[in-house]
């Protein structure tokens, strides 16, 4: 194999992930359960891994507290860009104001546990999730009908007017923000306090898997087989029976509900929120964690959100540098590993192809 | 000989869609590429344009390998196709889709691109009378000779015409067929492809008919047009 | 097959190892970098000062932005609580105070997790900062809960004070001091009968300019509120043009007030202009050219007896450079906590109860704290640009 | 009372909206043009806005040697050697945007589209290094002499990779816009002409108002940049309309294959919507700068998501919908602060926005550039 050669295989992704998964694919049933539980163990234990020798070197985030990065941004980020990857990677909908959802998850919790009553958490957080997806309904039901491009500055519209409002209406706290949200209540040992950042990661973690699992089930079903026809062709999908319509807004509603379940879970562990919290250039870094890591893909969803929200602390000592190393490595990324770090193994996407409509991609061509 | 083709095979990701395919056109010829849906014939075509990478084999244009250079670079060389689905730009007039023709020459404001104007109009004097109307209102067939008479404005030495007759009613089919006849005999090396089998094969000096990649078969155009094979497969049984 | 694949990706991880340590040691050595140079100057001074306190390796923290769009204010800031830790090592050699950064960019998002590292490293006996309302809010609950005092140079949302949190106290006074004190300046001294307001609808801009709207009433005329993001302010300066009034209350930071000055000069309008404190800056000159001449700006803290000293200290150490916004009051906090450090104060409680105690003249005022964390005495002074140079007219009755 | 205020403000507000509007819309041109042709929402393309803001200030204060103040008032410049210094910082501001238009082409999109060349490679390369070079080097002058060193080695890597001829899906175009927009703000940010404060530019033009009408003054400046979005987009659409090459531009966004087998090189084509783009932005960063002398890192990106909405309002693609899109945008923008409080100003406009495409979902003219007529 020639330099040239390897370099090309290097970026086109023999070394993926993918790579072990196929490997664990091949071994028997008992092998690939504990594996797993191997891994969700060790998950558990991220917020020790400092401590351990070498690994501890490769994760710690100097200058700033790992298990507070784990849950405030890490399983935020890793919870969001599993709910817009369902929006942006299996629908196709190019979604640019997803911290709309985040912010109203969050809002909620914030009035109900602490601006304008005083409800537990507990029965915030579900509320919250599902305000959110009505959020995503309203949103959707006059906006799904458009196309691609004007859905992005629609959807990004949106969250401005959801930060804006947020900031001006005395309401909802306006630019002072709304504290003393309630924490999710002690179970046994795991108390919620606001010196120890353990327990809402283990809750945190724990949303995440079970996430996980139900997008899973989702995917295998039949909604999850609409979404994948709208993503390769919406017309053809349209004509072999499938309401289009009806499918691209559950995308929307479940990705808004996911986004705001990692609201109410940020709220109630910070117990602070105001409109500062959901900038603009939030619903772009989210987005960008999905790409990065594969769009359409649920793992490279988490990969892609862990490395963007663990990055920047990983790398404080590069302080004002950080913000720009991430810009070029973003067009890096893009450059050589166009489909994100770990790709979907079926590539034939037509909404996310090529502008050249009838070139490279398409199999078979017009013949 | 003007254009070579030499074992051509061209890929769509891993399934192959040329299988090596070899044919050759002369100077002042009309040839024809028949065959059925999936046989290869626009494929070919295009990569004749350059608008497909080859995995392997070459094209070769008046002796000179073309088979690396890029599509613009080959129209100024002389080779210009009418497109599958007439590729008419629907936003510019017909005027405009006729200068879009004249794009790659040089000689902007001669006369002698007034006179290629002049006869092309003569050519299709429909497309006179919609000179002003934008290319996306036209009816198929007067679609069918914009392509034509664009591809014609770029004076070419080889045309590519891919499809010519496809979803025009037959009267006008056989029109563009005696245009198809005119350009050649005014000097134009025509390579055609086709569906339309019959028509095609009384038309063209030679065939070579095409069957899932491969060139199975191949003659002078009446030879064809009487092989029993190539009637039973293409020409209805008859 | 399988095994091939798990060395592959063994291999990478231990590159990535590699990758990351070499990141690692780099930044270490870089959030090191401010110990290292007040201890080479402790080290060139150490003859000129004879006795001194001893005491255990301990430090203090600043928190607040140092990168990001609010960086500079947080330079500023740090650069104070700089000046007042180095002179304080340069003083005693048996004592070494380091100063440790907390860098937050102004985001709330980013603060608590900064605020449990302070609390982790048992070394930090103070915070100065946090330097924004917004951080403050979202990082202060965690040291209340961990009883690390803090005092921020620059917070001066009037809320702020009512969380009963034990650590909270501020270097200077509240927008609740300074609001009224501003619609007393502009009623009585300006003399104004119109008055028009606006604000830069942030936390610390409207907080202010609501209390100016309340205290003033009937006399405004004209309200509105600017997206400090744009550049563009001319519906409200079409607004504030037409409705004519004699004076103009921005509440805001320095930049957009530099903007929006010479937007409503341009546009004619003649009205006396009045700032709040986050104006008091030269980059409010910088901005506004010409268009800041005859600006009043207010400010709780006043250039006291000391600040000409402060001043002088301050370029000898950052040459090229003067005291900016909030930086003589980040001095003076961090000179409250080397206080307590000097006092034989070694842990988080003892600190605590030593500043509820403080009673010493800083380099802005008199720093004495009452039970809530607010800075004892309210006087608000005003500042008049003239020729370009901010210069005191006196204490507003 | 609101109501009263807007009605004696109305022709106040419709002059400066309309002035505003010409920016948005001479911004939005550029977003339409490469939507046209590429399909592609150019997120960085408010960044060449904003270097074309510092092109003008280096222009007037390092090139022409305008200082900040005389004797503590404007540098008031009057007759032919205003006219010189405008013309000079429009040039400036033009070429140096043309130029970010180009390299930002060829470095962050020409690659996926899997025709990389050496430029783009060797801008790639250098910022590679130059990134790598940070995490040894503090000082921007050894990181420059790095990342220069380090350029060759890695651009021939790269010029390897590159020859790959697949196409990217069209998010990857959209994430390496938001990368090449956040690289491009944050090195203006660090190793810019001071550090993120903002920056004056000096004022040459006295504001001086012209005529009345309605009972409003028309100040010069505005009416120097109404004219001048005019004259730009009248010369763009002339270009785009009557030239060889602006029919190419046409041709490739209304049908890329049949314009390549008729001759037209679709590579140079994107290049020249990308250069024509910059040099409307970079038109409009000067003439902001005359309205408003002041430019900072990130002055693009609200004002980009602005122009952005304009071009969809008017109808992405279509040049005169950016056009009217802008000046629809910038009006209802100082309305609707107006009548509600300039805190709304953003969400008046995203509201419109939402409003216009319930109605018309392809915006107020519809996407022409590739359907109809331009």
């Amino acid at each position: 194999m020639s330099l040239s050669e390897s370099l090309r295989s290097v970026t086109s992704g023999s070394y993926s992930v993918s790579r072990l998964g196929e490997a664990l694919a091949k071994q028997s049933r008992s092998v690939r359960w504990s594996f797993g539980a191997i891994c969700i163990l060790a998950l558990y234990l991220l917020p020790w891994w400092p401590s351990v020798p070498v690994l501890g070197w490769i994760v710690e985030t100097p200058g700033t507290s790992f298990p507070s990065v784990l849950t405030d941004q890490v399983v935020i980020f890793v919870l969001v860009a599993l709910g817009l990857n369902v929006v942006v990677g299996l629908a196709g909908l190019l979604d640019l104001g997803y911290v709309g959802f985040y912010a109203v998850g969050a809002y909620t919790v914030a009035i109900l546990s602490s601006q304008h009553a005083n409800l537990p958490w507990l029965l915030c957080m579900p509320i919250a999730v599902l305000v959110s997806m009505i959020a995503g309904v309203i949103l959707g039901t006059p906006t799904l009908r458009l196309r691609g491009d004007y859905l992005a500055i629609v959807t990004l519209g949106f969250g401005e007017i959801i930060r804006i409002t947020a900031n001006n209406v005395e309401w909802l706290g306006d630019s002072r923000g709304i504290s003393n949200i309630a924490t999710p209540p002690s179970i046994g040992p795991l108390k919620f306090t606001v010196l120890d950042a353990k327990p809402y990661y283990f809750l945190g973690f724990t949303t995440i898997l079970i996430v996980i699992f139900l997008l899973r089930r989702l995917e295998n079903s039949r909604v999850g087989r609409s979404w994948n026809a709208i993503r390769e062709d919406e017309d053809a999908a349209e004509l072999m029976g499938v309401d289009t319509f009806k499918f691209k807004l559950w995308a929307f509603a479940i990705g808004a509900a996911i986004g705001g379940l990692a609201g109410s879970l940020y709220a109630g562990k910070v117990q602070f929120i105001n409109p500062n919290n959901f900038p603009l250039q939030l619903s772009i870094l989210f987005l960008a964690a999905v790409v990065l890591g594969g769009a359409g893909n649920m793992w490279g969803a988490v990969v892609g959100g862990a490395l963007v929200a663990w990055m920047p602390e990983r790398f404080r000592g590069f302080a004002d540098k950080r913000v720009f190393v991430f810009g070029v490595a973003l067009v890096l990324v893009m450059v050589f590993r166009p489909q994100g770090l770990i790709p979907r193994k079926i590539r034939k996407e037509r909404w996310l192809e090529s502008w050249k409509p009838s070139t490279e991609a398409d199999l078979g061509g017009k013949e | 000989m003007m254009l070579e083709v030499q074992d051509l095979r061209v890929a769509y990701g891993k399934i192959e869609a040329l299988k090596g395919i070899s044919f050759t056109v002369d100077e002042g010829e009309i040839v024809t590429l028949v065959g059925a849906n999936g046989a290869g014939k626009t494929t070919t075509m295009r990569t004749i344009s350059g608008l497909r990478n080859v995995v392997g084999g070459s094209v070769t244009f008046e002796g000179k390998d073309i088979t690396q250079i890029p599509s613009h670079e080959r129209v100024k060389l002389g080779i210009c196709q009418s497109p599958e689905g007439r590729g008419i730009f629907p936003g510019m007039t017909v005027r405009e889709n006729l200068d879009m023709g004249t794009y790659t020459r040089k000689d902007h404001k001669s006369s002698a691109k007034d006179a290629d104007f002049a006869r092309v109009l003569e050519l299709f004097p429909r497309l006179e009378e919609r000179i002003t109307q934008l290319g996306g209102t036209l009816s198929g067939g007067e679609q069918q000779m914009l392509a034509i008479g664009r591809a014609l404005m770029s004076r070419p030495r080889l045309l590519l015409l891919d499809e010519p007759s496809m979803g025009l009613a037959p009267k006008l089919i056989a029109q563009i067929f005696n245009i198809i006849t005119e350009i050649n005999k005014q000097g134009t090396t025509v390579l055609l492809v086709e569906q339309n089998a019959s028509q095609a094969l009384r038309r063209a000096h030679r065939g070579y008919v095409l069957e899932t990649g491969h060139v199975v078969k191949t003659g002078l155009g009446n030879d064809l047009l009487n092989d029993p094979a190539v009637r039973a497969a293409y020409l209805g049984g008859h | 097959m399988k095994k091939s694949t798990l060395l592959r990706a063994s291999a990478i991880a231990v590159s990535l190892a590699f990758v990351a340590a070499a990141c690692g040691s780099d930044s270490d050595s870089d959030s090191s970098a401010a110990e290292d140079t007040v201890a080479s100057e402790v080290t060139e001074d150490t003859a000129a000062t004879a006795a001194g306190v001893t005491c255990e390796p301990v430090s203090i923290a600043f928190f607040g932005a140092l990168s990001g769009d609010n960086g500079n204010l947080g330079k500023n800031i740090r650069a104070g609580a700089d000046l007042a830790v180095s002179e304080f090592n340069t003083a005693n050699p048996d004592c070494q105070v380091g100063l440790v950064d907390f860098d937050s960019q102004g985001d709330p998002a980013q603060a608590p997790a900064l605020a449990q590292e302070a609390i982790d490293d048992a070394s930090i006996l103070g915070i100065v900062g946090p330097a924004f309302s917004g951080e403050s809010k979202a990082a202060i609950p965690l040291f209340d809960a961990a009883g690390l005092a803090i005092i921020t140079p620059s917070a001066t949302n009037a809320d702020l004070n009512d969380n009963n949190w034990k650590v909270f106290h501020r270097a200077l006074a509240g927008d609740d001091k300074q609001g009224p004190a501003i619609a007393t300046y502009i009623q009585n001294t300006l003399a104004a009968a119109k008055v028009g307001v606006i604000d830069d609808a942030t936390e610390y801009g409207k907080g202010l300019a609501d209390i100016v709207r309340d205290t003033l009433g009937d006399t405004v005329v004209a309200s509105d509120s600017i997206d400090p993001n744009a550049a563009d302010f001319s519906a409200v300066v079409s607004k504030m043009k037409d409705a004519a009034p004699d004076t103009i209350f921005y509440g805001g930071y320095y930049a957009e007030a530099g903007k929006l000055a010479k937007q409503l000069r341009d546009a004619g309008v003649t009205a006396t202009l009045v700032f709040g404190d986050g104006v008091k800056d030269n980059g409010f000159i910088e901005a506004a050219g010409p268009a800041a001449d005859g600006s009043i700006i207010t400010c709780t803290c006043a250039d006291g007896a000391s600040f000409a000293e402060f001043a002088a200290a301050y370029t000898a150490k950052f040459p090229g450079e003067t005291p900016q916004t909030y930086g003589a009051e980040a001095y003076d906090a961090a000179s409250a906590f080397l206080a307590a450090i000097a006092a034989g104060e070694t842990d988080r409680a003892g600190v605590l109860e030593f500043l509820g105690t403080y009673d010493a003249a800083g380099v802005t005022k008199q720093i004495k704290w009452d039970e809530t964390g607010e800075v004892a005495g309210n006087a608000v002074y005003a500042y008049k640009v003239e020729a370009g140079v901010i210069s005191v007219i006196g204490l507003i009755e | 009372m609101r109501d009263w205020l807007i009605y004696k403000t109305f022709w106040d507000l419709t002059v400066t909206g309309v002035a505003l509007g010409s920016l948005y819309a001479l911004v939005a041109l550029g977003y339409t043009l490469v939507y046209g042709v590429l399909r592609l929402i150019n997120f960085a393309h408010s960044e060449i806005f904003m270097i074309g803001t510092f092109a003008s200030l280096i222009t007037a204060t390092n090139v022409l040697g305008v200082p900040m103040l005389e004797a503590g008032q404007y540098p008031y410049r009057t007759g032919f050697q205003l006219v010189l210094i405008l013309l000079a910082c429009l040039l400036g501001s033009m070429v140096l945007s043309g130029a970010g238009a180009v390299a930002l082409e060829r470095a962050a999109y020409r690659p996926l589209r899997g025709s990389g060349d050496q430029f783009g490679a060797v801008v790639l390369a250098f910022v590679t290094a130059f990134v790598v070079g940070l995490v040894f080097f503090d000082t921007p002058k050894s990181n420059l002499i790095f990342g220069i060193i380090g350029t060759g080695p890695i651009a021939w890597m790269y010029l390897n990779i590159f020859r790959r001829g697949r196409q990217a899906p069209r998010l990857a175009f959209l994430i390496s816009a938001i990368g090449a927009s956040t690289a491009i703000t944050e090195a203006v940010a660090i190793w810019g002409p001071r550090d993120r404060e903002q920056y004056q530019t000096p004022r040459v033009l006295e504001k001086k108002t012209l005529f009345q009408l309605f009972g409003t003054d028309i100040r010069i400046d505005y009416v120097i940049v109404i004219i001048g979005a005019l004259l730009m987009t009248t010369a763009l659409l002339l270009f785009v309309n009557r030239t060889r090459l602006g029919r190419g531009v046409r041709a490739v966004a209304q049908d890329v294959e049949t314009a390549k087998i008729l001759g037209v090189n679709v590579d140079f084509v994107i290049l020249i919507t990308f250069v024509l783009g910059g040099v409307m932005a970079g038109g409009a960063a000067m003439m902001f700068t005359l309205v408003y002398d002041q430019s900072k890192f990130n002055i693009g990106f609200l004002l980009g998501v602005k122009s952005f909405t304009a071009a969809v309002l008017g109808g992405i693609g279509n040049l005169k919908g950016a056009l009217l899109g802008g000046l629809v945008l910038g009006l209802a923008e100082n309305y609707g602060s107006a009548l509600f409080g300039g805190e709304w100003k953003d969400v008046i406009a995203f509201v419109l926005l939402l409003v216009v495409l319930m109605f018309r979902p392809t915006g107020l003219l519809g996407e022409s550039l590739s359907k109809a007529r331009v």
